[in-house]
């Protein structure tokens, strides 16, 4: 029950077929109570991570990741860009030299990204950003994973409690980015970097729980 | 979508390559990663003076990059930030060696960019410094917000540092009289229309023929509140008192320590304005609005201004940061010193700012 | 009707008022009959140049009253020609005694009534020409039509005219000299949207989402072509080639005599665009069309420039002759000889152009 | 059978009223061909002839009428002002210091104006201008007196020539002003100035018919 690198080119391939997938609901989400450029802006990133990905697909993990987060980092641009380029980068940073990694190497490496998510943006939970989808899936994997629970089943609670958070945002007003700007006018949508961040994780299980 | 344009993929591309076809005698435009500079540079023992932001906010901030203003411009996708390695890049290209100033206008996106391609610069043993513009009266509070957004005082910041940078100033004094601009600068915007996201292809938010948006930023967002259209007098009348009117802002920014070489944060007091204050007014078209309407604006804020005992000593009226093509308007006001006013009169010779002695009409790169 | 105005009836007063505030140091506004003028006029021993036409084209003309360019305008109604008695009115204010050159946009309307002040001032004793601009290849005869419209190269001619005047050539060299400019120009325009005259209060005509009009003057009105919308590319094309390629253009134009007193019939013939010809290339927003997809413009026109084999030796890019907020673009070749290069590069200092020594930033009117 | 002061006057103030109620309408029309101004335009310059007629309204015909021309020439503008300006200033030249006027001199008043508008702006018939109204409207004027008409009758007959001139505007091409740059796509649509001119003639005949 490990992940592969494979597995992980296999996700970072899918992440970039599921964003191109939701680019135009992820940017109408963002014209909501934002800019209208989150899923143009993740495509765009994503595109770039799958031309520089053959250049590294027989280094390890870390450096698949690592590569992959400053692709992000340098053609996403906005908030987006250096939150999910640090994401990955961290991620990289917290696996180098993997070629499979266990399932606590997993919840070590989500773990990581997140902190440099949190670093580097400063949200909390509650704030209506990425974070209120990724804390609580990363420590509900935490958990799964401490109560003894299968890798597998520990990544659909993963991702059951990524959707609640995601989900969580629709009421909420957003007290950091773009959308704090409109104060009450927030409540009411769904968060777009909350939406990608669900897809992220989501493809993660997906991924891993198809692989043959 | 009505845009003169190709492939919307390649808008900011064929833009950037037609601004330095038309002004090659200025400036410069590099590719992968992008942006734009000054066609001297680096300028021997001069503080390079650096913006950039989402595209769509034409002429800002490229078509500002020149003698007397900014050394370079780093051009996001619209409405998207621009990423650290343009950053990198511009200041590796421009830096004579006296550092860089960044000046960021207060967006998470545009703030994380630039804090990474400052962290990479200083890394590099290159001085710098990244300067906030937070000016949007719009946004009240900086608790429940991500603060002020940076808009109107941008264009006056970078003209005025600009200035500064062109006598010699050093980088310290150039943060030094940044932040003063920033913190005496006060703006606030509202559309008539929304605008078309090129790759987007619709407008961002649909609004009634007889409604209009207050307090919207400069990425095509709805603003604070929606309303029933009004007059220009009314219309100004609420952006103007808004701004006038405007408390004591104070806000933790967080700036680049060059000795520490660590980030610090930095409580800032924007002073409301007194009367008395000698102030430049700033009517702004937000890409849609001609001139003549402008005017219209001008005229109130100017009646408005002399009720409430400010002196209008300078002033700039016309499209300088814009929404693609919205229709609106912002307003801003500066308070300026007489230092202030010195460098606002001093030369400058960009694409779109063009006064003073040295400033020349537009050249053309001749046949190869 | 979405637009930043007060009552309809009072759009070109306020707007004119305005102007006047936000540029005191440059101009004043007269008003009942109206016209712009410049603040030192009249200048001692130089020929006055004055222009005017319909309002609704801002900056154009009040925007260009300054040094180096206009010493009056005239703004009728919004798309309508002023009338005679502010041309007349604007004479006597600005003629030092060295008389009044008026240029004038070839529409009927405006040839009328510029005709008739030109008789007044003649009657007072004002040494007068009147001198025609017709430049727009879209209207392709004379013998059918009102003749070619006067559109862009009347920029182009009042800052060329208005420097060789700062210089102190007399009237007749002055009418030479911008005859000279008008036959050397040429224009073309398309519009991606109409535009809303105020007291009208609707478009001036519909346009599909796909549409768009190919042909236009400056008056909102619709163009010779209604076409599906196409690239910036295909349009630049369009219009630069149906430019470039024009044949020459012969027609009569009825000038003042100033030795007889009376009305003489001149032919006037347009040479074409020959390879190897130095040109200014002038792309001008018809008022909502941003700066940036001017440029997308500006590059493949340089490029189609190139392949011609003619030169771009200078160039304009912005919105200088618009149709209130009206999306599109026109583009004007002007031939240039040196003489105009020259007068081109001379300082210049008005409400919408400025360069050279002596140009300064926009001063306001002091508190009273 | 003479046409009075108060009756030139009574005129006047009906032409002011009848732009007024067709402003929109010659707008409308000259949005097809022109730029949409001509009602405007037209109503502007009537709202000020009323303002200034007063001054006059003790003077002759001759001055009413070349105040009523100036007034035009100094707030229509375009190529309305000109035109109409010098139509009633070379009509009030050619009645100077009558009181009242004979059918013969309305004639030659009205002849007069038309021939400083063709000086002016130089139409000819079919030209689609109000030319197409004028001539045809007047020389039938000229007919019917010579034909011993009565004069409410010869004056119907020249409104009934101005309406098929006007009307007969709509299949030309224009050859004068703004409309002819439209080259065919003027075809098809009423000249406005065509119009203006058959209800400044038809109201001359109106008031002279409904006087007491
Ligand atoms: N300070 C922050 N911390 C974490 N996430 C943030 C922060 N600010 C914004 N975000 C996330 O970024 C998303 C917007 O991303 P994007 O549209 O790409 O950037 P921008 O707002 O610059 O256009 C928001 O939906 C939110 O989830
Ligand atoms: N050369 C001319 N001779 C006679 N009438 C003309 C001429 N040119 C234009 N007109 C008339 O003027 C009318 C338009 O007037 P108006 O709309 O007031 O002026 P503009 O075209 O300047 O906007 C046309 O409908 C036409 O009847
Ligand atoms: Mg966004
Ligand atoms: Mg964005
Ligand atoms: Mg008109
Ligand atoms: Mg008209």
């Amino acid at each position: 029950m490990t992940l592969t690198k494979t597995d992980v080119l296999a996700w970072l391939k899918r992440v970039a077929e599921v964003i191109a997938e939701n680019k135009e609901y992820l940017t109408q989400l963002d014209a909501a109570i934002g800019d209208a450029d989150h899923g143009i802006n993740m495509d765009r990133g994503f595109q770039r991570v799958m031309s520089q990905l053959p250049t590294v697909e027989d280094k390890d993990i870390g450096t698949i990741l690592k590569t992959t987060g400053m692709a992000l980092l340098s053609s996403v641009g906005g908030a987006g860009g250096p939150l999910y380029g640090t994401f990955f980068m961290r991620m990289g940073m917290a696996v180098a030299g993997k070629e499979e990694l266990s399932p606590e190497e997993v919840l070590t490496m989500l773990k990581a990204g997140l902190d440099g998510v949190v670093q580097r943006g400063k949200a909390e939970v509650g704030d209506k950003t990425m974070v209120d989808t990724l804390t609580p899936a990363i420590r509900t994997l935490e958990d799964a994973l401490a109560a003894g629970h299968q890798f597998d089943d520990a990544l659909d609670r993963m991702v059951a409690a990524a959707e609640e958070g995601m989900k969580a945002t629709i009421p909420l007003v957003a007290r950091k980015g773009r959308a704090s700007y409109l104060g009450q006018r927030s409540a009411g949508h769904q968060d777009p970097g909350a939406t990608s961040s669900y897809l992220i994780l989501a493809t993660l299980r997906d991924t891993f729980k198809s692989r043959e | 979508m009505k845009k003169l344009i190709n492939k919307v993929e390649n808008v900011v591309r064929e833009s950037l390559e037609g601004m330095a076809l038309a002004h090659s005698d200025l400036i410069r435009v590099h590719f992968d990663p992008t942006f734009v500079y000054r066609a001297d540079a680096p300028v021997a023992n001069k503080v390079a003076v650096i913006s950039g932001g989402g595209s769509g906010h034409e002429p800002m901030h490229g078509g500002f990059v020149g003698v007397g203003m900014l050394d370079a411009a780093c051009p996001g996708e619209v409405f998207t930030s621009p990423t650290p390695d343009q950053m990198l890049e511009a200041a590796r290209t421009v830096n004579s060696g006296a550092g860089v100033l960044y000046i960021v206008k207060n967006y998470t996106g545009d703030v994380m960019n630039f804090e990474m391609a400052a962290e990479l610069a200083a890394s590099e043993g290159i001085p710098v410094q990244n300067i906030l513009i937070d000016d949007d009266v719009a946004v009240k509070d900086s608790l429940y917000t991500a603060g002020r957004r940076g808009v109107g005082t941008t264009v006056l910041a970078e003209k005025i540092v600009g200035a500064a940078a062109e006598e010699g100033r050093d980088l310290k004094a150039l943060a030094d009289l940044c932040r003063r601009v920033n913190i005496n600068g006060r703006s606030m915007g509202m559309a008539l229309t929304s605008c078309t996201v090129p790759a987007k292809g619709s407008p961002t938010f649909e609004l009634g023929d007889d409604e209009m948006e207050i307090g919207i930023g400069i990425h095509g967002e709805p603003g604070r509140e929606r309303m029933k259209l009004k007059s220009a007098d009314e219309i100004t009348e609420m952006l103007a008192l808004a701004i006038i009117e405007d408390d004591a802002y104070t806000r933790t920014v967080r700036e680049f320590d060059l000795d520490k070489g660590t980030w610090v944060d930095v409580e800032l007091t924007d002073p409301p304005f007194q009367p008395g204050d000698n102030v430049l007014a700033f009517v702004n078209s937000m890409g849609g609005t001609p001139v003549s309407e402008l005017y219209i604006v001008y005229r109130k804020l100017h009646e408005i201004c002399e009720k409430k005992g400010l002196r209008i000593v300078r002033n700039l009226v016309g499209a300088y940061i814009t929404s693609l093509e919205m229709q609106g308007v912002s307003i801003t006001l500066l308070r300026m010193d007489d230092e202030m006013i010195r460098l606002w009169d001093a030369p400058v010779n960009t694409p779109a700012l063009r006064w003073g002695p040295g400033s020349t009409a537009a050249l053309s790169k001749p046949l190869a």
